[in-house]
């Protein structure tokens, strides 16, 4: 897969230690799975490494539809990291 | 012809009854309303407030996902469901499902399916605070939430 | 502490949010309120109106009977049934469950426990009165409201 | 069992068909369980005999329980005679 650009939204207490809301990321054509997108991100810095200390338990969505972490990405327009959900 | 179910996302508070009525006065053929409200308890009075965070546009279409699954699994006339996002006081509503059916098991399964499903699939994530002034905090989901999901497979 | 059932058979019609409201508004550890209300069915504008009927006294022992069984049966806060009797419009409402708890399954399970044993069990009967004049007819019961409430055994 | 006088209710179309609402009745010695009263009943009259025309449909209450036929009756203050239940 090309590398290609990505709007990643994060939420909760993940939007809380990475510190971010949202962002535009490039992601390295090396990344091709969910998975292999959280453990890039985990290496990004500090941040990233706490929010992302066990992937098991984090959700994507992409382009708003849960997705399985042995998934392949494709080329969404969003991807959103957050923990289990809590509503209702 | 399956239902369209209306499905909102808001700050607000809202009424109940006001949302009955929307949905049975045009028809004298509704037999039967089952309803779901979701308040935000206190915790015997430790919690100040429930701030809830929702993913705008993705919450909407999960809820509306399993609330139009609800209208092809049972025959449903009407479903409404509205959640509420924001800081909200204990006491305050929460969550609100509507079924209305001809029929009262269809009401009730159609109301209880959803709930299940936005429990544990719709993205909002509840942050506590608290009344003694500790770090709020995020609360957990529960393991029992994602097994009442799956008693519908 | 079970919770102590509110039961009442009357002939005026009832407001739902009022009795919501009474349940809930002195208690902030409330989570759930589910509600099932029946409503009369103009059955495609064939029907004028329902007539009901009931036995005094042993209709409210029994609604009590089961409203108690959901109470010992579940971590229920609170629980109302409302019935209605005499000649009732198409549109109008028959009858009110409302189950208040901690938690949504305790709620839903409640309410519908306490439907289904009113349906089989409470000594009611529907008389139709029928547009187009012909002779007014009682309501046949249904096999599956009783087999509606074996599902609880 | 020694004869008593019993209240007796009619409930919905076995109200309509033995004209009645409640009454007053003596039972007889011979009447000791609620099947027995049915068939007693039914041969009273014309009346009852339509209403009960078919015994197994009949739900019958004593003192404001509901009862099986096969039930001995004892001495309730009341008896209750109704078609199955169509409420809520």
């Amino acid at each position: 897969m090309t590398e290609f650009t990505v709007k990643m939204l994060y939420f909760s207490w993940i939007r809380e230690r990475v510190g971010i809301e949202e962002e535009q990321l490039v992601l390295p054509q090396t990344v091709s799975t969910v998975r292999e997108l959280l453990l890039w991100l985990r290496e990004r810095n500090e941040q990233f490494a706490a929010a992302i200390e066990f992937p098991d338990i984090i959700r994507v969505a992409l382009d708003q539809e849960h997705t399985e972490h042995e998934s392949s990405i494709g080329t969404p327009r969003e991807i959103a990291l957050f923990p289990p959900m809590t509503g209702g | 012809m399956t239902a369209i179910p209306k499905i909102v996302v808001q700050a607000e508070d809202f009424d109940q009854s006001a949302e009955i009525h929307a949905m049975t006065s045009g028809n004298k053929d509704i037999g039967a309303v089952a309803t779901f409200s979701g308040l935000c308890r206190s915790e015997g009075e430790s919690l100040n407030a429930l701030e809830l965070e929702h993913y705008p546009g993705m919450a909407e279409a999960e809820i509306e996902r399993s609330a139009k699954e609800a209208c092809t699994r049972w025959p449903i006339d009407g479903l409404t469901v509205i959640h509420r996002y924001g800081v909200i006081q204990p006491g305050e509503q929460i969550v609100l499902v509507i079924a209305t059916s001809r029929h009262r098991d269809a009401a009730f399964d159609g109301a209880r399916y959803v709930m299940d499903f936005l429990k544990s699939n719709a993205p909002f994530w509840k942050k506590e605070h608290r009344v003694d002034g500790k770090p709020a905090g995020w609360v957990d989901a529960k393991e029992s939430d994602e097994q009442a999901k799956n008693r519908w497979q």
